[in-house]
């Protein structure tokens, strides 16, 4: 069963790498194909690796507190690119400050985040949400294979 | 190739006048007026002096990290932390993207921020603010105020800052480069570090000492001690070369109180060892312990454990200063109050074990050898591929993968090497990807760290590593199997 | 005159009789009923043998201090415990008009709490809510429930507690009068606090095991290592000889790590020894490590780091189970919340060290010895003064001040020696009362204050006391000039 | 210049006894004549002991939180014991539990006390107002004299 592919990254200027390796270790295992941009990345260059692996997501993290300026108009640029369908998933420290999460949620959902996660989220269950979102939008042959617990991640970046 | 040599005064300005044309506020930048100013600050104001006076009392100053988008916040945060925190010493953490040198982003981040009536910016965006703005934040407070970043290319940053008043800078080419940059070549960041130190022996032969901070824990992230120690050597050496003479070198809380202890003993008596065999016997060295800088519990209650924990070993290793976290770590950028908090329950800690002898030398000979031993074949192997020479070494040291920073998002950096815990909790090396460490010091460590599979009834894997990665944000030190 | 034997049954009975005529709700206490209720709690709710557990997986167990007036309030308070802060022993902390037997006002004290809506008594009334009441609680949650007072004639508490289904209880013939009355002689409480033991002994005998404990810190205040040992070994040695079989004994943080480790160690060590010298060999002892008992500083922020340092050294002294404060501690009565704060602070501070080794025997030593042999002069002053009775010796030894408890209210305690800190904050003693203390001993505290004198360039003074009082709840450990 | 006599305690239950012996320490060291009850004080012994001693104040000190049960009505017991003039300060932790310091100084003012303190109050600026009070209410010739820093406690009871 072919497996589904999904893009990860941290969006902007933010340096935090920490995450970045555990998500794809994570993912991977999970059963996704992983294309992982590693940190620093642009609007742009999530939008183009969708683009050229053909994803069904994007996983857009940001730590450093300037999510909020670096993902406005994300949404806008993947659906001016042709990227009608993609879902889109941000997690992270996503604004500056410790704010209530429900009012970042709500912000982050109104630039057109299908999901929004705070940084302690159990990625087992998000790989479960993503599996069921995918399977939604693009249909039940397109669904990733079940966990596969073995398997190793492969590294598509040499940022990671 | 790069050298270890002073730049001389023609190139400097040279470089120095298409630096100043980056962004419009360095065209106002006076060296002459900047080191004026200086001459002016009363002693309180002196970080040099400070951490000396540290030194000579046997006093742990408090440090916190701040830094907001616009001025007068700025001056009012830092006003808090000097009265409701106490902090001894005063930071200006720059945003990142200044940090980036992306002062267009800044300078939308100071609109938004403006707009939003609050911070939208993770940091003091300098650049942006220029000469002026910069001193008015050196004006407002009582204590000395250093420039907190993670700049690649500081340049410019350096020239506004040091003119504007501030008297210590954080950084060097390699810790600022590797933990907080994608794709800046070691070689670039060496080169433009050099200038910032070069700037700062500019300042000195002209009477005003600037302190020098090499940015210790590196990604924050179960970075074994004698990585982050070369590094801060390096640094430390490149920095000297440029006539810097006031150098404080830092060192991130592993966990391990042993360790840790020993980690800023050795990294003392290394130091001086290297300075004076480079020829140098007039520099101010001090040291700083940076409380746990990877990721943090979300619990306020917790969090405190971790600063208090940090604290005290902060304490019984004698560094002359702590930086402190707050009880938002793990959430976002604190919030003043918190920021204070932090630096109350630091001080309460720290005061509390003051005047206890804990840990005698004899307690720590084991681990201050080994971290000892390990920090030399890294030096060792740096010097020969340099032939001699600590920067053209250290540009070939980690393209060989000789230096290697766990975590880093660098592409110039191996990232082979894994490090894990042992059954303590100490810090040991799986796999040293290509650092050059003797067989009989890895043996020693997989052999610590065979105790720990036996101890938890698992193979040595991978996932112990993830383990650890989460274990202090989950309320442990050794990231057990769950 | 008093002595250590068992209380024969007869004897017993007929003060049980007066005992519980002393408030309605004695009359429906039945022992055999309780004892059968006890063989139905399940082993997740025995206080023994968590604590026996504890040790074995050399395990710190933690457990908070919790009570309020209505009992529905009470059981929302454990639970809470139990879940938010993760607690593993859980308490019920006893108001203090029940610790003085004035159940009138307790009575009031419950009325006036619903009208209020909230608790106007300071601890749960057990009495007042009789068997019934009590078993209530211990049915609502799901670990061992300890009953925690300060009441020098605790039968009928007892009597109605254990009936309940508690399975501990804190207290002693010493440690529950000296610090917490005014007007009892010694020999009183001694005897009423040995039909308690003999209440427990008589459940024990029935195969039903109560956990019983000491309470170490005594006032909380300055206490020296030797004599809250003593204390305890002298309570453990009347529990025993009563029929007792599970005892911890306590110890409450002096604020020295070395003192404090090397306090644990050499309680378990002589309880041990006196145990053994007195015939017994099936003693289940464990110990448990108070975190700081005497006064707390105002802001929390401080208060964490206090808990903390606590929490940290509880793990490293190998104490079984720790008593875990709240940051709002020295404002009042803490909320469930602020509660659940200091479970957690405590927890992860001691999950972090959890698994290191920091302080070893050898670093130890000095200290233990010194305080083994202070615990020497006192017991064998004790049973000398007793003619080989340790309860008669005990009378007489706070008669003639051999047995001193700095700052405490009782009228039967001559408050004659002087405690203060060392300059490394060890607590020494400068003025030794009539504490049967060695020349040389005296010879080694003197010479340790006199350093701390020096350090300071005052004499040693009565001031110093009073600084050290207050230092820890103004940010110190030792009270310097100010 | 003959001193003011003024009479310390904890009221109630209370077995608090640190506090008290500090106070005594420095009310003796400031020039009032202490007279200290010591710890587990009922209204009575202090309304005696204050008639006794022509005490110009009572000091009642209550830590343990119920405060607020055993001070009820000492203010009309003075009263009704003659004692109108007598000045009543009360401090420590005086409700159960953290509560915000001025509804708890509301509280026990509306009882009938002078001043109301926190546990944190510096001691020598309560002797300051203690002095004016005594001042205001008793006239010049019953001041206290001025601070006497070498004054040693004396001991009213073995209590302490
Ligand atoms: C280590 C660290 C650093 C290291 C990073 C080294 C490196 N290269 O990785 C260093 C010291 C270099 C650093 C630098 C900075 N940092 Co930093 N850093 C941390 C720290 C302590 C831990 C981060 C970490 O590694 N955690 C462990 C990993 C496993 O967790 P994680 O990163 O949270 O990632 C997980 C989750 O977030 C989630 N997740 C993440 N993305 C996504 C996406 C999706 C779709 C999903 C489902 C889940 C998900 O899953 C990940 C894996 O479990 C955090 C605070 C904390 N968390 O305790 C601050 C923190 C993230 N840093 C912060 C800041 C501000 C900075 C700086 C700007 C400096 C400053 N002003 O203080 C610079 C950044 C410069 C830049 N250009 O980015 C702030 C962010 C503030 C905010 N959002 O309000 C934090 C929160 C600290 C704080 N409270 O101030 N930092
Ligand atoms: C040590 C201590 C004990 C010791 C006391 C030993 C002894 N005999 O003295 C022991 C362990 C025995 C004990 C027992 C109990 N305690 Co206790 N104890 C403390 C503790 C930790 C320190 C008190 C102390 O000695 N402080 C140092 C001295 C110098 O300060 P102080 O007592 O506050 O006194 C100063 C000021 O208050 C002020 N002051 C006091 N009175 C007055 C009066 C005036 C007019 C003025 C101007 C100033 C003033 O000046 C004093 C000198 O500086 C406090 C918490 C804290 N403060 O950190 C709890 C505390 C007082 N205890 C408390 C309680 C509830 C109890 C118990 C009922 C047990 C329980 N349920 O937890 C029992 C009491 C039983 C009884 N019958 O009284 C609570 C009171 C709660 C509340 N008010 O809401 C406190 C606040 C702890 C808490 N947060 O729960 N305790």
């Amino acid at each position: 069963m072919k497996k589904d592919t999904i893009i990860l990254g941290v969006i902007g200027s933010d340096c935090h790498s920490v995450g970045n390796k555990i998500l794809e270790l994570v993912f991977s295992s999970e059963g996704f194909h992983v294309v992982n941009l590693g940190v620093m990345v642009s609007q742009q260059e999530f939008v183009n690796a969708a683009i050229e692996t053909n994803a069904k997501a994007i996983l857009v993290s940001s730590l450093y507190g300037h999510g909020e300026i670096d993902c406005q108009g994300f949404r806008d640029l993947c659906i001016e690119k042709g990227l009608d369908q993609i879902i889109l998933y941000v997690g992270g420290n996503l604004v500056v400050g410790k704010k209530p999460f429900s009012v970042v949620e709500e912000k982050f959902k109104k630039m057109g985040f299908d999901r929004v996660f705070p940084p302690d989220v159990d990625l087992k269950k998000v790989a479960e949400l993503l599996r069921q979102d995918i399977k939604e939008k693009f249909g039940q042959e397109a669904a990733a294979e079940e966990k596969q617990p073995d398997a190793s991640p492969k590294k598509h970046s040499a940022a990671n | 190739m790069i050298k270890n040599e002073k730049i001389d005064q023609k190139e400097f300005l040279e470089i120095r006048k298409e630096v100043l044309k980056t962004w419009p506020t360095g065209q106002k930048v006076s060296i002459e007026e900047g080191i004026r100013y200086h001459r002016t600050l009363p002693e309180e104001k002196r970080f040099s002096l400070a951490m000396l006076k540290a030194q000579k009392s046997r006093k742990t100053l408090l440090q916190p990290r701040a830094g907001v988008a616009l001025i007068d916040d700025h001056i009012k945060l830092l006003r808090y932390l000097e009265t409701e925190g106490e902090a001894d010493l005063l930071p200006t953490t720059i945003d990142a993207y200044t940090r980036q040198n992306r002062y267009e982003e800044a300078e939308k981040g100071i609109e938004k921020s403006k707009q939003a009536g609050t911070s939208m910016l993770n940091g003091f965006p300098a650049v942006n603010y220029g000469v002026e703005g910069c001193r008015r934040v050196v004006e407002s407070v009582s204590r000395p105020v250093q420039v907190r970043h993670g700049t690649p290319d500081a340049r410019l940053l350096a020239e506004i800052t040091l003119a504007a008043g501030f008297t210590s800078f954080e950084g060097g080419g390699i810790s600022y480069n590797i933990p907080y940059a994608k794709r800046v070549p070691v070689e670039k960041s060496l080169r433009d570090w050099q200038y910032v130190d070069r700037l700062v022996g500019i300042y000195e032969e002209n009477g005003v000492r600037i302190n020098r901070e090499p940015f210790g824990p590196l990604t924050g992230t179960l970075v074994p001690p004698c990585i982050s120690i070369a590094v801060g050597i390096i640094e430390g050496l490149l920095a000297i070369k440029q006539g810097v003479k006031s150098i404080t070198l830092g060192y991130g809380q592993g966990g391990n109180i042993i360790q840790d202890v020993a980690a800023i003993s050795a990294l003392r008596e290394l130091a001086e060892e290297y300075f004076r065999q480079e020829g140098y016997d007039d520099i101010e060295l001090t040291t700083v312990f940076h409380q746990w800088m990877g990721g943090f519990p979300e619990d306020e209650a917790k969090a405190f454990s971790v600063i208090a924990l940090g604290a005290i070993v902060a304490r019984l290793s004698g560094a002359e200063k702590v930086i402190v976290k707050s009880p938002h770590e793990a959430m976002g950028i604190p919030t003043k109050e918190a920021n204070a908090q932090g630096l109350r329950a630091t001080r309460q800690a720290i005061s509390m074990v003051e005047d206890q002898v804990i840990l005698k030398p004899e307690d720590l000979k084991t681990e201050v050898d080994l971290i000892k031993a390990e920090v030399r074949c890294l030096m060792n192997k740096v010097y020969e591929l340099g032939h001699g020479d600590v920067a053209a070494g250290t540009v070939a040291a980690f393209e060989a993968g000789v230096l290697d920073i766990p975590f880093a998002p660098s592409l110039y950096n191996h990232g082979k090497i894994i490090p894990m815990r042992d059954n303590e909790g100490f810090i040991r090396i799986f796999n040293k990807g290509n650092l050059p460490l003797s067989e009989e010091i890895m043996a020693y460590h997989r052999q610590r760290l065979q105790e720990r599979a036996q101890a938890e009834g698992r193979a040595i894997s991978f996932e112990m590593v993830t383990d650890d990665i989460y274990a202090i944000s989950k309320g442990k030190l050794v990231g057990r199997p769950r």
